[in-house]
């Protein structure tokens, strides 16, 4: 008998990674480094500018089919490759293109669609921003009212969507509409929609956040006239094409790279700023609060190696992978308020750049930023819901 | 043993609390802080009309010869909207230390103008090395004829970059000493720095600036003790306010939790959501209950009883305190997030107190070192 | 102005307080007082001997009415006193009959029943138990279903009562019985009734506890025959009198003494062992810690105080007395469970008194016990569920 | 990278945990716990036939020349029924002490007949004052004639009232030195104490024990490091026993949840205890995770790269694995604090593993002492 498990990536694959973070290094240019370093992380022009540079080098889309422009890796690679682009500077609006609706394309839309929208979102030149939630439909979606009524050949669409992230920038929105209202159950007569947001009647407000980034916008829809061509998936079957969506690379919710990101950020800070005269992460006392967060994100990566190391081989993750999300994004949300704690009174900074703390310690924004991880894409309290039902089993009322 | 406000303070109590609702909503701080004005010197005018600049002040210097209480009862009811006036810039940390280090020239200069509401004061005495201690800094004060010349640069000043004076601390070579220095002083350079809860601070340097010898608070060498007094009061004070802070979230929360509706039920039906509740309540609780202590502690000249609660309240501020803003913002979920909706401005409030006058370890290492808790 | 408010005992209560200290520490026999430090706290035959210590003293019922051998104290007084008990060994037993069933038979018993079942309380004669939960009804208890049959002058109990505390030294026990099961309601048709533990048919099952201590009982009856001159608060009332309990001395439930105790031992374990050859206490690291929980313990206390300033006053405690159990019942788990962490390798010993660590050191059972200090009595959960709806009224689905 | 155990740890998996299940069940603990028998050396000579007491060591020995993964798999599924056998202390303390520091005579005499089920070993490393520190020790090592004579005390050592042979530190000229004593030796004077998880341990004083020079393991000082290897065996074992004890902790729960009524449902429908559950679930997960890791890098020679796993593991077990154990007894209500019911000796068992090899503060300033974590 001798150990076949094995945790560690091969030689091959640290010798990509090196590769990996080299032409990141080289590539991305000084301005784009320090404003992805910086408060906000990249605004829209930024993003663009890094998407392009990433399109170039055929590095854009790892997860899609290479035919369609992937590059061909394995998962491994793909987790490697994702985390090195995360610590130096995430891409936030193309991920709605690239890793939500273009799959989904991809899955469920026509041969037409395919060609009309894929390569447009692969080249940055369209991007694409997701219609869900509606005022009274957040956590409960299947209550979602915005309507589509059938015109013919085209839909009349009216309603009102929220929480339409970079809506401002995009120029597509993929939307789940109410199409049949009659349907007995409510996640049925749903239908995922396209729409260009340059139609008339389509109005689109963007909203402040917390961090004061204008990443959220509410979306309104007046008569907005779609034609039917745009329909994902057949009428009435969005329910299903949206949660489609769910099994898809489940270790990017873990938050692996923006966590080592904040990781390293913190302890930068800490060996710049000193308590009683020395750098406070020479101090025993800051040195062990890191280290238990450290310790937990070692927890944590190991579960997502585990999903990492089923989705190598082509399987489903365990059930463990469930809980990704719940840990990873409170995981964040307590290194970014460690960093907080250790700016001391510099924590009050905000966007003052220059002006007090360097940029690197510019936290502020982006602990703002990070308190909506436990928030979307289904509230943790939501997780906790799914996971009681689905996992453990535990009965319904 | 009695916990309950007499009447004067139950009555003050309310007159704050009510200026607060009508006549400062949320709406105005995010407006002044929108417009980039901060505050309004004819609403200051009034709080010095109404009496309460001069809460914890002798008759003597105009003030009203109350208790700290007076002041933490003005802070605490301010708070719940926000008012941006700076009460604990100007009141608390200017204020309370131009009381015990001035003289009564400089009372009737400095401190008598400010209770009326005619002036505003600032306290410059945090350096970029000093986290928490008041003793660690570099600013120096070198005679020069028969004043002194400050050196020096001062940072996250509260209220610096508007207050008619501010008292700085420098090294002298006597110790640490406090003097008071117009903000329009030669040599006095201010930058306008922006803050997480939507106000400002400032960022000064002194550059070699002349200040008369009557424009030092004290002896050589007597600021350290006065703004360790004063870091205490301030202390308090940040917790007082985050009295106010955490129970309209709460009360915020409670509302929401009663209102929003999801899967076809208020969402305050559900368990986990009222048990998170619960204990929000919980910790605002124990926050209210030793901010008494500490707002009764603070006027306590032993600092060996004065420092235990007021340590006490400043952690349970670092720690229930920041846990009720964070699980406020959890639950108003999507909405919690945005700019437009309040509950965000009182989150980041609550993070700015905790970052000022000693966070959670500072407090917990001050009271673990006090012969007298153990 | 000037502050009235005023958070400190007067020197009269001070005065009372040394004048109970040095009674307390002459009075109690070394025996004894070791015996309430050890691990388990006293057992019946000590905790009789303390009873009828105090009782010769005239202190064994503060909180009772002068006329019937109380002390005539107001509750600052009740307070401290409970408190310095606390602290040098708590009655156990003799709780139930003092507290509990002897302050219903004041409120709702007959002049006969006052006149039998009081001065044996008083003068540890005659010790109680509680009869409340059964194998199904334990937090919804009103499913209970114990059945008291009208046999004309008499009643034939049949069931089970699970948590029958100190049933095995116990004379008697205080129930609650469903006397008419076709009530609409089932908090209808309970009775509050007292059994003598020595009738024919009662059966009383001793268990161990998690910490060892053969503290709890399942009691058994069968068809036993109980006078009906022994219903408390007449027919059918049993809801009524068992709720009237809820709202005395909420103070008590803060575990102000206990935690003050542990808080001692903790700090003295602490002083006694060495890290890195120096006394724990005096090691920044461990002082920090044991600091952070007594500054939640002053938090705590403050709310305790709150409590007890409006008792004083005749008043009823604000809504904020509510917290006291839910936080006084969770920071003495956390002394107990730091007070383990301090005793390192120590914290393996079980009740080998001499053999290892010094009595003192013993906290292993006491830890043990206090794991039920958040179940029973209403659990934290059901605490969390009626402050929810009965303080913060939120809805109800 | 790859996570899956291969075909023959999934069968020692099955096997051990199917043993556990159907002739090891936890009354059996519960009954030689009772009976003051501790555990049963016929199991331990069958433990030893099956092959599971050598699966560490290698081939020359009598050992299945498996990795520390096998031991670990052995351990976790023992501890799901918590069988009483000595496996942690005759195998991983006492035999990967043995294995590492001994010569093939001394393999021969005590390590084969061990890994045959025929003996049992046990480790005395542990002293009043060293709190995880295997070097702070005081037992000393004189030399007498052509061997030494051993003086001190030691605590808590696990298995040592019933082992054939101690392996006991003592400080000679030359440094932490390891010896092997025969239990029965002259001068070995054992006094047993009752442990919190309803198991023994010894207190052993060596009243001046004469032993041998062949007796000694190694040359004079080089224990302190063999040992500190076994203790980072040791803590990734525990944290393997703490996955079985917090795995079966979690599946006991939401059995219970799922039939326990109250208020006319599964209380398992209570949302309150449904994310209650799922916390459970993640930290049990998170345990499991780390333990993953911490067993594999067991075997690693180099500290720097073994050190960091472990320590986050036995943390995880401190932290998260605890945590369980608190919440499962809790959520189990008043049986749960019963001793007739299972899930308390689990319970007790989590916090004997927490005080263990290292308890959360050591490995925490562990961890944040390895620069390479930093």
């Amino acid at each position: 008998m001798h150990a076949v498990m094995n945790l560690t990536f091969t030689e091959e694959e640290d010798a990509f990674r090196q590769e990996v973070r080299a032409w990141m290094q080289e590539a991305m240019p000084e301005g784009l480094r320090r404003a992805a370093q910086g408060a906000g992380g990249l605004n829209f022009e930024e993003s663009v500018e890094w998407h392009k540079l990433l399109y170039a080098k055929g590095w854009i889309a790892p997860h899609w089919p290479k035919e369609l422009g992937g590059t061909g890796w394995d998962a491994t690679r793909r987790f490697i490759f994702n985390e090195e682009l995360e610590m130096v500077g995430a891409l936030r609006i193309s991920v709605l293109g690239l890793s939500m609706v273009g799959p989904l394309i991809m899955q469920f839309g026509t041969e037409a669609q395919k060609q009309r929208f894929l390569p447009k979102i692969l080249r940055g030149e369209e991007f694409w921003c997701q219609g869900y939630s509606e005022p009274n439909a957040g956590s409960d979606l299947a209550s979602l009212r915005m309507t589509a009524e059938d015109a013919g050949d085209h839909f009349i669409v009216n309603g009102q969507k929220t929480w339409t992230s970079w809506a401002q920038n995009a120029d597509w929105i993929f939307c789940l509409v109410r199409t049949d209202p009659a349907a007995a159950k409510k996640q049925n007569g749903i239908t995922f929609l396209l729409v260009d947001l340059k139609t008339p009647g389509v109005d689109v407000k963007p909203m402040l956040t917390l961090g004061h980034a204008p990443a959220f916008c509410d979306t309104f829809f007046d008569n907005v006239k779609v034609p039917k061509e745009n329909i994902v998936g057949g009428l009435n079957q969005g329910w299903t094409v949206a949660k489609a969506l769910l099994g898809h690379e489940r270790t990017l919710l873990a938050l692996i790279g923006p966590s080592r990101h904040v990781l390293h950020k913190l302890k930068h800070i800490a060996s710049t700023k000193t308590v009683n005269r020395r750098p406070m992460l020479e101090d025993p006392k800051w040195r062990a609060k890191i280290a238990r967060l450290e310790m937990r994100f070692r927890a944590h990566l190991m579960v997502s190696y585990r999903a990492l190391s089923d989705q190598q081989k082509g399987k489903m993750p365990g059930p463990e992978a469930s809980i990704l999300k719940l840990v990873g994004t409170k995981l964040i949300q307590e290194l970014t308020e460690l960093a907080m704690e250790v700016m001391g009174e510099n924590s009050l900074t905000w966007y003052n750049e220059g002006v007090c703390a360097p940029i690197e310690e510019s936290i502020g924004p982006y602990f703002c930023y990070e308190r909506s991880a436990t928030i979307y894409g289904g509230s943790n309290e939501i997780q906790r819901n799914v996971i009681a039902k689905m996992i453990l089993q535990l009965p319904s009322r | 043993m009695d916990f309950e406000l007499d009447q004067e303070q139950q009555m003050l109590a309310k007159t704050v609390s009510d200026f607060a609702k009508n006549e400062s909503p949320v709406e105005r701080f995010r407006k002044l802080r929108d417009d980039g004005t901060g505050y309004d010197p004819a609403v200051w005018r009034k709080m010095g009309e109404l009496g309460w600049l001069g809460v914890p002040f002798v008759e003597s210097v105009g003030g009203f010869g109350g208790s700290f209480i007076e002041c933490a009862i003005v802070l605490e009811n301010l708070a719940t909207t926000l008012v941006p006036e700076p009460y604990l810039a100007s009141v608390v940390l200017g204020g309370m230390t131009l009381a015990r280090a001035g003289n009564a020239t400089q009372h009737e200069s400095y401190l008598t103008p400010m209770i009326e509401g005619e002036s505003t004061l600032a306290l410059a005495y945090s350096e970029a090395q000093s986290r928490y201690d008041v003793s660690a800094i570099e600013t120096t004060a070198t005679p020069d004829g028969s004043g002194y010349r400050l050196l020096g640069e001062k940072v996250w000043v509260l209220n610096g970059h508007r207050a008619d004076h501010l008292i700085v601390s420098a090294k002298a070579s006597g110790g640490v000493t406090l003097f008071v220095v117009p903000r329009e002083a030669e040599g006095v350079n201010v930058t306008v720095a922006k803050t997480i809860d939507g106000q400002e601070a400032a960022f000064i340097k002194l550059d070699n600036v002349a200040v008369a010898d009557d424009a030092r608070l004290g002896e050589e060498g007597s600021g350290a003790v006065v703004l360790d007094r004063t870091m205490d009061y301030a202390a308090a004070a940040a917790v007082a306010e985050g009295v106010g802070i955490a129970t309209t979230m709460l009360q915020m929360t409670v509302d929401y939790l009663g209102t929003r509706e999801q899967f076809g039920v208020k969402i305050g039906s559900f368990q986990a959501l009222q048990h998170r509740a619960v204990d929000m309540y919980a910790e605002s609780e124990l926050l209210r209950s030793i901010s008494m202590a500490s707002m009764v502690r603070a006027d306590e000249e032993d600092p060996r009883t004065r420092r235990g609660d007021i340590s006490a309240a400043k952690y349970q501020l670092a720690t229930g305190g920041i846990w009720v803003a964070q699980q406020s913002l959890q639950l108003h979920g999507g909405i919690g997030v945005t700019d437009e909706h309040d509950i965000g401005l009182y989150f980041k409030r609550m993070y700015a107190l905790n970052a000022l006058f000693g966070d959670q370890e500072h407090h917990v290492a001050r009271f673990a070192s006090e012969p007298s808790s153990f």
